[in-house]
């Protein structure tokens, strides 16, 4: 198993969502965080000071699936997040020992 | 001078005040978080672009002289002239500040169509010649003398001058402006509801002031008139409530734009027609500016928070409404229902004017500072908010 | 027809509308996220009820003609026959919009028993069955010469008909309606008490309307009531936070509470104390109010915001010291330290019915309701939230 | 007894009791979050201690007889003796609640200094104490016949009353108190523009009613003062926001600042000067307001919100610019520019006095209670938030 | 080292968090994430327009024991965060290879 | 590659931002999050019920970077986040077996 940890950018979050429920990929959790990358570069002022501002707002998805579905689920996420501009975000695939359904108890091993 | 009077008139010029940042806060909530700011900003700038403008020159043209019923002079600039006292009525000094407020809540209204997108600096140069070229103008015509008013059209307390203006205004300013980025792509929701009602708040408190204190005086009128502003705004909201119920389920967002649908309808009425004639306004005002909105997101146009819908579509409808269930009883003026056929035609004239004056010339202004100092951001600029690149500043920590 | 009082009572008018949102905004900040939307709109809802209500023949029930002592007319039906003149006092038509405020605000206040999952649909059904037989009802017999009238039982500003009626009718709708799923056995906490400032702040100010507005003049009465109002809302909040901070920190929220136990409890006194009378009522008001709220937490009654404590306790003991603390030299009305005796049994007498009746026909409204059309939500939709399951909505993005 | 100006004035105190709440929230979005129930839990006490020191002596101290000159006796303690009734005029029981406000608000002003640092116990010994010692003296010698009204010096509605004492207090108590832990390591930032931006709209709103009923009646004055308040405003507004805009960008924060700046400075003096001195002081007030607060911030010194800025600094130049601008045609006395010299110098020794008493005492009062009580949560108690540690809250769930 | 990430209701935080001090394990970090899952289905709309939002609170619950603890802390939550209906949510296991504690500098590797 | 995961004070954010910015470490994600450690121990009361609060705001950064840099970024968020009192946080160093650039389409394998 493996967990697919996506950050994209928040307006192509319904399209992602969408694209992979059509799939047959429901289970996700999705996080609200800031993001710094290549794009950035803003400063912000309060009552006088400056502070310079480099985080944009992005979502993160962690979607845990079986070794043979990593491939078809980062491939939907990068067609469906693209736009081409910095900033479109970056998948990172890391490894999942094991994972357990609270509901029933239900161990699924690596 | 009547201290009855002028307590009233003070109380309602503070009223109407309050609505400028309402107007602001009722918007803010329906933008994403990133122009919250901004939108709040909107408002505060229209309060202050219209005191300063009001001050300068903007009070004397609209209600001091008149040349050939369109538009007054300068003799009052900076406000020379105009009185503190008064023998009977309210003094003009007073009058000419409950005005001023009308002026800053009717530039807040037209906010609406380039919320998430217009440029700060575009809008102060807009904000001025649209105060100077549109809301002068039609203050002038109903209240300041000028054809309308001499033709016998009326507006109780700015159905055509505040929100035709406005509404029809920012339909134009829309199409000059064009749609944000996304819009119709992606979800734009807005971030906050529990701002958009406590801004939804003041404005429904504030209407009294606005409504009750266009009579001018704590008489008869101003009790007619928040009566009826009232129970209009209560069927109207219970009938978009119906209607939105009807199609889905019903929203604060509905109910509360219906409320203020059915105040924006009455107000060129409350001081002309009886409750029960405000309860009729207040139902049908719930069904068309319902349509009217529906019709819009069809479209695909982004007036981005309905001005047009609620505000240039209940106003107009208000005022033409006048001109059928105007109840002599109330101010001596008689619609089609109580036979004064004279009026009816009035205002249809008068909406019909003023829709074509107010799109026509909107868009124009609209043309012309986008062509000096384009009217809307960059579009990395809209896209990380308006609140950072407009103002420095981000909403929420 | 005095202006000055016109003006007075067109603002105290305006003043007690905007406490209908503030109830709203009050209670939302203490729900859940997932309930904010809808705990507002229940007060939304109230306020258009209530107008839709009185305009069709609320008002004439309320305050035309008299049947028996225990109720109105229909001969007011849609406010035929409600003037907008008058020689001396004021207009009819103004009264009864003061009048319309507080049904609004009343039906806002009960929604404490409900929150976070009552059906939208039934609460409709609901309000209006409440208005007709709690509310009117309490009305006319206080203030539409009904028989409490007629027996000598005072009540200013409404410490019966409205916050009797609606905190001990909250009571009695928290029973049929239960508690919430989870409560007591996982913390519910607020969600944003800056939101339940605002509202407070809302409240607090618009009491000035309510009690000030309730001597129906600006007159020394209206004077001595916001004095009295202010001074008991001081007292109680401070006392109420001595004495949460005896058990523990002294919260915003404790503050707050106590300030409105102080001027739900002063309500029917405003207009008969004297300011001293109002610092006494205030500190009894913070202490009692404060034990009964624990006292419910501690059954574990889920009557959530707490209408009950503040309200009912409030406006019930407020209304028996009228009949110790009455000083004649205000109004005439002499309680048991100035030596009158039958005032104070008249006030018990009319607190006694008072709660039993809102309770028992609350009740039955209630039973009644959940028999036709289940007055609670179900299970799921409890869970996801009102916003989204009632409105459609989600309250912050 | 004139019920248009009763009914002003109870409208006007409504106002500024609403300004009260109205300074905790613009505050409360200017700290962290975890502070944000701190803030307006500072500003009800505010309202709450005002209240029951007015009621037992505060009044009595401040108007009733004089002492040298210097203070009041407590002969209306307890409002003995405080009538309800008024030939001409108003009543003194209606003088004396406005004036009550006036006590909450400034206490509450002054809270900016402590912001996210002060133990609440402490708050409340030093705002009875600063009430008594500082606040009061004021009132007095102002407008309690004290030895500056015999000498001659005029403040309105409260350019040294309330915002020099306020503002070179709070920069008194920033000294004492300290700065906030980690003030200038690393960045401190407003947690909800929104939040102030309520705050600002009541605020703006309310002082309506805070120069406009100064006049203490509706008449020729209460009209020169909204007119003279509102005008300063808008061109403080926009001046601060030109001047920020030089800087940097012209964000939410300093535009509200700047309209602040204005109502603080015109204060003293709306009914004093005609409209054209009010846009002088307006435009004057955005520029060296704006620079107070960029000297202080350059200074490190820690006055958090800046009521030391924006309202000493803005009161203080209000005060002068009174014996500079008086138009004697609004009433009767002549600033510099109409030829009255000794108005100037009074209003300079004014407020020189009142920035040295001011100063002076707040520093001595907090050292006091610094010395029995701390002042300041620890360190422990600071980095966790006041909320949780001195309210056992948490502002949003 | 292991990472439990474990997603639960929210109501059920304060038992999670109860049991888990009451055997020790006091380290932890939160985070409010939305979950989308079988539980799911609800439409949204806002002034007309339809939204369909299956997105559901949740709490993310990390936390960084020992390998030989992994067992023990999944029992703890799956018992305590159970209610037996859909939205229960799901416990990831997943390998840390190295822990440092900021404070000291001391470091704990695999 | 690595994820590096970070929980530090939200105070010493942007003295650890500006410190990897130098560094050249430019791109993270950045979740705020609450931390339980071993500071703890505040009550909290609502209208008379109290609760146990044990929970303070953390600031959680996500960086994913090859394997010869995870021990400079370590120490220049050790070095920059530490104040030396408890709550200080934590550094957990995971794997990450593949990382996609959304934009480009580019990957980068373990
Ligand atoms: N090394 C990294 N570790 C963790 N997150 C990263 C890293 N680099 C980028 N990100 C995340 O990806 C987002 C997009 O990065 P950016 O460099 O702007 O994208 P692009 O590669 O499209 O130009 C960032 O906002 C950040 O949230
Ligand atoms: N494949 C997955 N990857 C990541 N998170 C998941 C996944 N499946 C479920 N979740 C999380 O678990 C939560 C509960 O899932 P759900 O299917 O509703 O639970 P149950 O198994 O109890 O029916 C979801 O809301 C989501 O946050
Ligand atoms: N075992 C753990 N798993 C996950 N996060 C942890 C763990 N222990 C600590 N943390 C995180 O680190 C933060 C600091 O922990 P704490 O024990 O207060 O620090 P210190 O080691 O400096 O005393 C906590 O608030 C929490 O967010």
């Amino acid at each position: 198993m493996k967990m697919i940890v996506a950050i994209i950018r928040p307006e192509k979050f319904e399209a992602v969502e969408d694209a992979l429920a059509e799939k047959g990929y429901i289970g996700m959790t999705v996080t609200e965080v800031k993001g710094r990358g290549v794009q950035k570069g803003i400063k912000l002022q309060y009552r006088g000071s400056v502070i310079e501002v480099d985080l944009l707002h992005k979502i993160k998805l962690e979607i845990v699936v079986d070794d043979e579905n990593v491939d078809e689920v980062v491939d939907i996420i990068s067609r469906n997040a693209r736009t081409g501009r910095h900033g479109d975000g970056r998948i990172f695939i890391m490894p999942v020992e094991k994972s357990i359904r609270i509901r029933t108890g239900e161990v699924e091993k690596q | 001078m009547d201290s009855g009077n002028v307590a009233w008139l003070l109380t309602s010029t503070a009223l109407v005040m309050l609505m400028i940042p309402g107007v602001g806060l009722f918007y803010a909530g329906m933008v994403r978080k990133k122009n919250v700011v901004s939108m709040i900003t909107l408002s505060l700038i229209s309060a202050i672009l219209a005191g300063v403008v009001w001050f300068l020159y903007g009070y004397s043209l609209a209600f001091s002289g008149d040349i050939s019923g369109v538009i007054g002079d300068l003799s009052k600039s900076f406000l020379a002239n105009v009185g503190i006292e008064s023998k009977d009525g309210i003094p003009e000094m007073l009058f000419m500040m409950f005005q001023l407020m009308f002026a800053g809540v009717t530039l807040a209204i037209i906010t609406s169509a380039i919320a998430e997108r217009v440029r700060f600096f575009s809008f102060l140069l807009f904000g001025v010649l649209w105060i100077t070229f549109v809301y002068i103008p039609f203050a002038h015509w109903f209240w300041g003398g000028g054809w309308l008013a001499k033709l016998g059209a009326l507006d109780f307390a700015g159905g055509v001058v505040v929100h035709v203006s406005s509404g029809f205004g920012a339909l134009a300013l829309a199409f000059v402006v064009g749609k944000r980025y996304g819009y119709g792509e992606h979800p734009i929701e807005p971030h906050s509801i529990p701002l958009t009602l406590i801004g939804g708040a003041m404005l429904w408190f504030g209407w009294f002031g606005f409504n009750g204190g266009s009579a001018l005086v704590a008489n008869r009128i101003a009790v007619n008139a928040i009566a009826a502003t009232f129970i209009a705004s209560c069927f109207a909201g219970f009938t978009w409530m119906v209607m939105s119920w009807i199609k889905g389920k019903p929203g604060s967002l509905g109910m509360i734009s219906g409320v203020i649908a059915g105040l924006a309808s009455i107000t060129p009425a409350a001081g002309f027609v009886d409750v029960r004639g405000a309860m009729i306004i207040g139902v049908i005002a719930g069904i068309i500016c319902f349509l009217a909105l529906d019709f819009r997101m069809r479209k695909g146009i982004d007036e981005s928070l309905d001005a047009w819908a609620i505000h240039g579509i209940g106003g107009a409808f208000g005022t033409l409404s006048v001109g059928i269930l105007a109840n002599p009883y109330i101010s001596g003026y008689a619609g089609l229902l109580f036979g004064g056929i004279e009026l009816f035609v009035n205002q249809i004239v008068a909406v019909a004017v003023s829709i074509v004056y107010a799109f026509a010339v909107t868009f124009a202004i609209a043309k012309a500072v986008d062509g000096i100092v384009r009217i809307r951001v960059e579009h990395e600029e809209e896209y990380v908010g308006l609140d950072i690149s407009q103002h420095g500043e981000v909403g929420y920590a």
